[in-house]
């Protein structure tokens, strides 16, 4: 037995706190157009590759470049920017509607507003998005009412939820959207067993599921991927790696592998690694491996490499835990700027056209909030009834539940 | 084949029907295959469940007969298979879903708390999850502590369940049809010292089988027996045994050998509680005594003392009793001093006479 | 600083200490940084405990002071986490592990059930688990359904738990310690609305700080409070609340409210429970309401009425009545009709009387 | 939108049941000697191929070939057969005691002896197994006492663990045999804890995990794979993949990926594919791994190739799930009948001499279980009193267990 040195132990750490001036630069940024774009019955084995880049489309000109470029139209894309617009306006909209105590919580998309924006176009009606609380992108571009997602901030009397569920919460089967849980991760699994589902009936609706880095740990993501993998389910697994999870850092959750796309390499799964920050390379990938799925060839793990600005919910201040500037100098850029200059570069679009459009947005998105205002909100008192509070507990109201209503004095 | 009257949707109908004798491992076998002749959309999978029919052979058969997109394996991941669970119950099926051991839910506790029992609650009805997760549940079979649980329990406190114990082949078929007909999440507990034969708690007596037991007897056909009702299972006027599951037959032969003429209430759902029965009863012999497999403290016996002596103070002769497992794991050699069998039971009705 | 006796494992001793106002965040956070301080096996970790502190501040400083080996953020993974602490406890480490919230302790309940509790036992106590696991509980913070649960009665049913609930900061501060010195797994349950001033239910009265509070001054050194003792909260002669928790100060201002003379017990310790003082009190005012915020069906307040009537019988002139939150999950907007706040104990309260 | 065809559940069967004829020829084996051995700090990335090969040392004559060759002495290797040889005498005997009456439930090892026998003489003192079931050999490699886990299989007065676990579920922190539990993989993440807790104090000792290929799909597998990679932790992470769980083939658990030594390739941990019936290729991946762990270079993650050839447990009867003679034609032979070969053909022992052996353990196992029943069996009564019930509960007993044992009569 030969002596060994004494162990100590690693803990990954961020390489700047607060104090420290980031600097980016040592990340690897493989030029825009220069990663294959594989055909959709490659096996997992030959494109392993696609987890340990980036693929992107738009260039630092504007210009979409490479085997991934023109899976949109003009007018898509220029529908694109506007719902990036609109969802960066409400956001602010309610994160001020917070502040001013209209309700009790508040979780925004800063930066981040490119991924389900876009992935949303490459779905078709009747598939299911199991999302989190920062995907509200995929409620936008589908169009959902903006008034409906406010009652549901506001835990107003027209919230669908009755008032029942923490804002942002939404739910919309109607739209594709899962009722989002709380706990983290539970969707993940959920999505494939849905998506098995309509293979089990013969069905063509395929289900694309969301979670965030640091939820990548959490023990459903593996089930997911171990059925998804078993099965060969017509789903999308995406990992939106926006580097932070509240106060960790993304190292933490990924520990010595790579990237979170190599996490696929351990089922079989084609994986891929995407500019969260470019629409044009989200769509793309989301079209690829929504295809993947339809055409019953399985599933695609999809890590859309994005920053959070923000905090991580109106009760998180981010300027204990890391530098204030990080999100300034992040080297993908912001998706609004990005595909504003892609369109202008084009000659669809302009400066003004922009601080225009902006306007009108902004307008639209007041007027849905005074709307919704005027219907109520959370230190209104027009909120649901609590006789509200004993419905849909069951389908059918059991005695004990009817006796605890008539107590509350209904 | 024995001939008897058709229990349907819990009401007693007058024609006489056949009725074949089944084990409970035979009934529920034939609850699902008779839900899923009728319903395309009921789907069962599990560890063990597709090709071998189950550790405990409750699912023989169906792959082959329904093929195995309607009836499979799934990897061991009690997790994965209850969420994988309800996310094609919010599509629109019917899993019935077999864990292996209750002992194994805890890994799946989250999926069925946290989301299955929620969903329709924080959708506001838009999605929601009618899902059976049935699962083997008690001891007497010299399984030890992690194939003997009753974590009854630890589903009963969660708004959203409802918790089903049947005790008999006659009752499992027709509460696991009423289950999968069920629009919400339903957890179906089958006692499996129960499966085989009826058993007292005489654990060194000869085994009984269900063959000749009355309630052996099952129709074929389908039926359902409506959750929240619970069954008479010994009319008495000493004293009232409220229990479930394998219980059930440990209070009646209790109840024998003291010659104390207990009534004996089997619950059969949990959650929802037919309060009525129970209280009737009590109300009727002025003194309660609550048995359960499971562990004493916050067992659900807890919970049915708790109401007895609130809706019975003024009928109640003495407090209400709890007989239940001790606070302890559930021991390998120690099984027969830690079962509640029927001298326990007997020792403490007596108890409960003279106080 | 304010002057007052040293608690010293439960004995008050007789010379007299400087004490120090803190909130229950400060004692908690004082409590690691004492037991690190003392016992350099004691290790903490969890989500966001590491360099930031903890959501809720509770582990501020200690990464710095103590170095990243022993105070450490982990993966979003709370089996994880537990699981770790288990084999860190298993190893010889006292882990003192934080849950971020309680309604997160659910994909880690496999682990503390199955595992940390069976440990001792089932190895006969060759392997033991002497970890401690933290995690806010209780709503009254506009959190929803899952940043509002009271999950307790999910341990009390585990035999090999202890299950610990402080109710101001010094008890938070001697329990925690008292449970980090304790060779068992002990699950501590803060409730959050306390975390910043007592809470006695109304919801829109301005918010009370620790500050000024007689049970805010905490001694900043080494004191355990013994777990298993409850406290008297406030003596009466009218009818007994016993409660734990937030709904310590609720039953409190309902007592004022009211005018009816309750006595309030502090359970602080749920397993193991307090037997003696509970009955003692019962058998005083022969009246008991039970209070919790948990979901009334199966909640820790069945055991407690199950225990009360079956040890006080004789002495009871009603029936002990239960007060909680209701059989539905814990909604946002109707939060404080779900709170089982002064006006709804109060109303009980006199329905007690009455009965 | 484009027209896409239904979707179909695809659901893997393996590719023999009863009635087949098995035929495992496209099972593609490399040579012995064949794969290279990297130096134990080489990065990850470099030695993805160890996780889709087969690493063997003993070649179909009995000779030890390649770089992993060598890692044992001649006395070793003898006494690496006697292991083997008195685990599977011991499982016979127990297997019969069980049907027999004598205790509830047996569960064997026959055809795995090789991973747990090979592996446990890589370990040094202290060093901690957290073995499933099927790790036995663990306990006689290290010299734990026979008629002890007899007593343990008997639960009669002298098992250590009074009784109270099923049998087969031993314990001895002594021979660094963690309590076994009931539940499948719990102990995979408690491992990478006990290794982090030795980091921790700057201590120098490992764990080692153990898990069955079926159990891979818990979540305990991946928080641990997410723990070791995150913190680097000192442990090996042992895969048994002996081609069942229960009644399901390894495939369902495996899904789209090869093998189950890809799965460590999601978190940047070194893995390797082992002949599981060498019991040479096991010990010098073993002691490969280890070496890893004791400098402090991170997890390493082994998946052993082998096959159950026995039933799951005393209560299976696998014929009614899988072809009988599948057991016979494996093509990795029998790690005995392997090992004694080599030894022949090293001129170090004889088919005399092995039967010889063969007698000589088998009356000492006999003389063990004589011991071993004269104290008692399940069925004969002497078993722990039932006042031991509620011992160890807790260190101390609380007042409402004194009742409790109280009310039993003591
Ligand atoms: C099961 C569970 N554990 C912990 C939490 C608390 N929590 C909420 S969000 C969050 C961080 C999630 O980070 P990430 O997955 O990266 O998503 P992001 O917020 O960055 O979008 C945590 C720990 C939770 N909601 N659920
Ligand atoms: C959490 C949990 N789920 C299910 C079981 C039941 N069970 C016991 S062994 C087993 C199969 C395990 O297969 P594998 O991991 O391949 O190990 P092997 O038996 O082949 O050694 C199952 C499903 C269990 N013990 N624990
Ligand atoms: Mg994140
Ligand atoms: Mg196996």
């Amino acid at each position: 037995m030969t002596e060994t040195p004494p162990l100590s132990l690693k803990v990954p750490q961020p390489e700047f706190r607060p104090g420290d001036t980031p600097d980016f630069s040592g990340i690897e940024i493989p030029a825009a157009g220069s990663v294959r774009r594989p055909d959709v019955d490659e096996p997992a084995d030959g494109m392993r590759d696609l987890a340990f880049t980036i693929i992107r489309v738009l260039d630092d000109q504007g210009n979409a470049v490479g085997d991934w470029a023109d899976s949109l139209s003009d007018d898509e894309i220029a529908r694109g920017l506007r719902d990036m617009m609109t969802l960066r306006i409400y956001d602010s909209r309610m994160m001020t509607a917070q502040r001013q105590g209209k309700t009790s919580f508040y979780m925004q998309h800063l930066g981040e507003e490119a991924i389900s924006c876009a992935f949303q176009r490459a779905l078709h009606k009747g598939d299911m998005n199991f999302p989190t609380y920062r995907q509200a992108g995929l409620l936008i571009a589908s169009g959902y009412p903006l008034e409906t997602m406010m009652c549901q901030i506001f835990s107003n009397e027209a919230d669908p939820l009755h008032g029942r569920q923490l804002p942002v919460m939404y739910s919309s089967k109607d739209h594709g959207f899962f009722t989002i849980s709380g706990n983290l991760a539970t969707q993940y699994i959920q999505a494939v067993g849905w998506s098995m589902a309509s293979a089990i009936k013969g069905d063509t609706k395929i289900a694309v599921s969301w979670i965030g880095d640091g939820s990548t740990s959490e023990s459903d993501f593996h089930a997911a991927l171990v059925f998804a993998s078993t099965y060969t389910a017509p789903v999308v697994l995406n990992v939106v790696n926006n580097q932070w999870a509240i106060s960790t850092f993304q190292g933490l959750a990924r520990g010595g592998s790579h990237t979170f796309a190599a996490r696929g390499h351990g089922f079989g799964i084609p994986s891929l690694r995407v500019d969260g920050n470019d629409y044009l390379a989200v769509h793309a990938a989301a079209k690829w491996a929504t295809e993947r799925a339809r055409r019953n060839l399985g599933p695609t793990l999809i890590e859309h490499v994005t920053y959070r600005a923000g905090g991580h919910s109106s009760s998180d201040d981010p300027s204990a835990y890391r530098p204030k500037s990080e999100s300034e100098i992040w080297p993908l850029g912001d998706p609004i700027d990005r595909l504003k200059t892609h369109l202008i570069v084009k000659g669809l679009w302009s400066e003004d056209r922009h601080k225009q459009a902006s306007a009108e947005i902004t307008d639209m998105v007041i007027e849905c909030q005074k709307r919704a205002e005027s219907i109520g909100t959370l230190n209104s008192g027009h909120v649901p009834s609590p006789r509200d509070m004993f419905e849909d507990v069951y389908a059918e109201m059991p005695p004990h539940l009817v006796r605890q209503r008539h107590d509350v004095g209904y | 084949m024995p001939k008897c009257r058709r229990i349907l949707f819990g009401s007693v109908t007058t024609w006489d029907i056949d009725m074949t004798q089944m084990t409970m491992i035979t009934a529920i076998q034939n609850a699902h295959d008779v839900a899923m002749a009728r319903d395309e959309n009921v789907v069962v999978f599990g560890e063990d469940v597709g090709y071998f029919g189950g550790v405990f052979r409750c699912t023989a058969g169906l792959q082959q007969k329904y093929g195995s997109a309607r009836c499979f394996d799934a990897p061991i991941s009690e997790l994965g298979i209850v969420g994988a669970g309800v996310g094609m119950a919010a599509y629109g099926l019917k899993p019935v879903i077999e864990v292996q051991f209750a002992d194994y839910m805890y890994p799946a506790y989250d999926q069925i708390v946290s989301e299955a029992a929620r969903m329709r609650y924080r959708s506001g009805g838009e999605f929601t999850c009618p899902m059976v997760v049935r699962m083997p549940t008690g001891g007497g079979i010299w399984g030890g502590q992690t194939h003997s649980q009753s974590p009854e329990a630890l589903f009963t406190h969660v708004s959203g369940l409802k918790t089903v114990i049947p005790s008999n082949p006659r009752d499992a078929k027709g509460l696991l049809l009423a289950a999968i007909a069920d629009p919400d999440p339903v957890v179906f507990l089958e006692p499996k010292r129960l499966y085989n034969g009826p058993f007292d708690g005489y654990h060194d007596r000869p085994v009984q089988p269900w063959k000749k037991h009355p309630l052996g007897e099952v129709d074929p056909d389908y039926y359902e027996i409506p959750l929240g009702t619970a069954a008479v299972a010994r009319e008495g006027r000493d004293l009232s045994i409220v229990t479930y599951g394998t219980m059930v037959h440990v209070a009646q032969a209790a109840a024998e050998a003291t010659g104390i003429d207990a009534e004996v209430i089997d619950l059969r759902t949990l959650i929802p509680l037919d309060t009525e029965t129970v209280m009737a009863s009590v109300q009727k012999t002025g003194r309660c005594l609550v048995l359960h497999e499971a562990t004493l403290t916050s067992g659900f016996g807890a919970e049915l003392a708790a109401q007895i002596q609130s809706e019975c103070f003024y009928h109640l002769e003495a407090p209400v009793l709890r007989v239940a497992g001790w606070d302890t794991p559930y021991p390998h050699a120690q099984e027969w001093a830690y079962f509640p069998g029927p001298d326990r039971v007997g020792r403490n009705m007596k108890k409960l006479m003279e106080a």
